[in-house]
């Protein structure tokens, strides 16, 4: 139990100093790149929560995945432009009083809520119960997300390409 | 003892970083990592709320894999969108992208 | 058994594995590949250090621990310096995954994960964002587009790689490692998935960008890519990321396809090294048989081919798994 | 489980400290001495001009756009591969019309040539 405390811990705060790099660096290459252990550590607190199928698919969709299409877009426009430019708009302090406002609601919230203590135990072997589940009870979604898919890949395709003759 | 008040604070805090760099951030790519943290803090919520307060279902668990699917779908559009602003406007940095058309 | 026990047998493992890949992957593979190039090539490789030049790499090692390393001056600093521990890292954390061989006690591996092949992926996948950070962080043209192109060349391949892993995820019912094997008992892999196998070889060939697929750092035109500019010690953590990513590769292709430990007679550490070092040999034949394919050629191979021959063998065997076995 | 995660933690934290290793050594042992050209950015020799960190072409964009919006279709594949045995043909049936979509795609990809290198 202690270890699970100190695992806790140490993700978060490795998940929120990241972060904050991200949120807030002037150099927009260090707040993609600050972005993967902002995701690792998301992934150790999934684990945490016995998702390891969720934590398997974090890594290989978002830090291998979205993040290598970040840094891509950032090179493609910016370039090393970015280091000379304003990163911060005028509305800042706004900003930071709205996100306060709502960390402190949410956690607030949190505090107060007397959580239903659910009945049951969590499957031990997450992929295997997930499958059942989408190709059962949930078949529809399983579909459902390749169109989305499809329709992404060519909305996409199009949005990206549209003007390359240009 | 951690609970799930701990997950939730901690998807809370992410959320406000989230929020606070999607409203404050003049480029379109950071902007879209702010939502990314906001959208990885409700991926938190959910799989939290999966083993505490539903632990017989997988339902949350297959909410978060949903939630990463549409972030993907997210993040692919909208970076095609702002390439297809910067080959056009020459910027990503969206208080210079006033112009709805050319 | 109490924690700190436990944490005993982690820790002393982890140092086993990395020392293991270090010197059995990196250094020897190093030796490997330039006597099996001088062989191919009717030269005689390495001779000077050591008995038949067997302690080259050893020679090279300390040497490069004496460079001074030389941060360049435009360089992006913190990216710089993380990149190269970032890409052997992930290279090395494969190897958790790689039932080794058997004991009376159980499986040899470090850790049977539930999901294991899906954390193989996940890992090496990785390696492309340290890839793109030594690029960018050296910000030097030829490690810039070295690495551009090695990010698009590798989250190409990671497609086929990944079906492949769902064809045999497949006919093992399991993403374990060790239950993939176990299943092999008395039929590899090799046997009902030939295609899978060639696909699987293919991709891992130019997942780990070497040729024909190493125009990532091809010589002749990037000087060396994306590590251009890591000197010294540096330098030798991008081999041991490269040699690492290689055997790992070359690792997971023995446990899914070539019946992991299982083989008569020998021990079963012994016939996994051995069919680890036939794969690795093929590898090495490879580089000096084949031109350098051209970066089209290359993305058009794996879009092109290798997906969809991988989809359908996918689907092919789904059929026979789901329909006609039952 | 945990505790094989635990294992896992463990081996990233070792082996981040095995892989830093060399850097303790290099600081004891290598030599140090600076002159200007010695952090210039290596160009074959010639003198560089200008920095590294221009743009880049959009078709490194579009092959990893592709790529992520098959991965996410290929991480569905791997909870249906562990308990495929279990199902019946019905399940096939489905399985195959999510690779069809999938496949419908690629061939758009292709056919629009997003995954041709020019």
């Amino acid at each position: 139990m202690i270890g699970e405390a100190v695992a806790f811990y140490v993700l978060a705060a490795i998940t929120l100093a990241s972060g904050v790099v991200v949120a807030t660096s002037p150099n927009l290459m260090h707040s993609a790149i600050a972005l993967v252990p902002t995701l690792l550590g998301v992934t150790g607190i999934y684990i945490l929560l016995n998702a390891e199928f969720v934590a398997g698919i974090q890594v290989l969709i978002y830090a291998g995945g979205i993040t290598v299409l970040i840094l891509f877009v950032i090179m493609l426009t910016e370039g090393g432009t970015g280091l000379r430019v304003r990163q911060r708009n005028e509305q800042v302090a706004i900003a930071a009083a709205v996100s306060a406002a709502v960390a402190a609601l949410f956690i607030a919230l949190a505090g107060r809520t007397p959580w239903a203590q659910g009945a049951g135990t969590l499957p031990s072997y997450t992929p295997g119960a997930i499958g059942q589940n989408f190709l059962g009870p949930n078949l529809l979604l399983f579909e459902g997300t390749s169109v989305v898919l499809l329709v992404t890949l060519v909305g996409a395709i199009l949005i990206a390409r549209k003007e390359a003759g240009e | 003892m951690i609970t799930l008040t701990h997950y939730l604070v901690l998807s809370a805090l992410l959320f406000a970083l989230g929020l606070y760099a999607a409203l404050s951030r003049r480029n379109a790519v950071a902007m879209l990592m702010g939502i990314e943290l906001m959208l990885n803090a409700a991926n938190i919520n959910l799989v939290a709320f999966n083993k505490y307060a539903a632990p017989g279902a997988i339902q949350g668990q297959i909410f978060a894999l949903i939630v990463i699917t549409l972030a993907a779908c997210e993040a692919a559009v909208g970076l095609a969108l702002i390439l297809a602003a910067y080959r056009r406007f020459e910027t990503t940095y969206v208080d210079d992208l006033n112009l709805m058309k050319w | 058994m109490p924690w700190y026990v436990e944490a005993l047998r982690a820790v002393v493992g982890t140092i086993v594995i990395f020392s293991a890949v270090a010197v059995v992957a990196a250094m020897f593979g190093v030796l490997l590949e330039r006597k099996v190039s001088g062989w191919i090539q009717s030269r005689i490789g390495p001779t000077h250090v050591g008995p038949r030049g067997l302690l080259q790499t050893l020679a090279d090692t300390i040497k490069l621990l004496q460079k001074e390393h030389v941060v360049p001056g435009n360089a992006d600093p913190a990216i710089f310096a993380s990149a190269v521990v970032i890409v052997p890292l992930a290279a090395l954390l494969d190897y958790v995954v790689v039932p080794f061989g058997t004991t009376r006690w159980g499986p040899l591996v470090f850790r049977d994960l539930n999901i294991g092949v899906l954390y193989f992926a996940a890992t090496s996948s990785l390696i492309v964002v340290g890839i793109l950070m030594a690029g960018w962080g050296s910000n030097n043209k030829y490690a810039l587009l070295g690495g551009l192109r090695s990010a698009a060349q590798m989250v190409s391949y990671e497609i086929p790689i990944g079906l492949v892993l769902i064809t045999v995820a497949l006919l093992a019912g399991s993403l374990s490692t060790v239950t993939i094997v176990t299943v092999q008992s008395h039929l590899w892999f090799i046997a009902s998935q030939p295609v899978s196998f060639l696909i699987f070889l293919a991709a891992a060939t130019a997942e780990v960008n070497r040729a024909p697929f190493d125009l990532v750092e091809a010589e002749s035109e990037l000087v060396a890519g994306y590590f251009s500019e890591y000197t010294g010690m540096r330098f030798a953590l991008f081999q041991l990321g490269e040699y690492g990513e290689m055997f790992a590769m070359a690792a997971l292709a023995v446990t899914l396809f070539l019946g992991g430990w299982h083989g008569p007679v020998l021990p079963s550490v012994v016939w996994f090294l051995i069919k680890l070092y036939a794969l690795i040999f093929v590898f090495m034949w490879v580089r000096w048989t084949f031109p350098r394919f051209r970066i089209d050629q290359l993305l058009n191979f794996s879009w092109k081919f290798l997906i969809p021959l991988a989809l359908l063998n996918l689907v092919v065997t789904a059929f026979f798994v789901m329909v006609v076995r039952r | 489980m945990l505790l094989d995660w635990a294992y896992v933690a463990i081996f990233a934290i070792v082996g981040a400290g095995m892989v830093s290793l060399p850097f303790a050594i290099i600081a004891l042992l290598s030599p140090r001495s600076s002159y200007p050209h010695k952090r210039e950015t290596y160009e074959s020799g010639m003198q560089p001009i200008g920095q590294a960190w221009a743009q880049f072409n959009v078709r490194y964009y579009l092959f990893s756009l592709v790529f992520v919006v098959f991965e996410v279709e290929v991480i569905y594949l791997y909870p249906w591969a562990v308990v495929a045995r279990s199902l019946g043909p019905s399940a096939f049936y489905s399985i195959v019309i999510f690779l069809v979509i999938l496949t419908l795609g690629l061939v758009y990809a292709w056919r629009k040539g997003a995954l041709e290198w020019a």
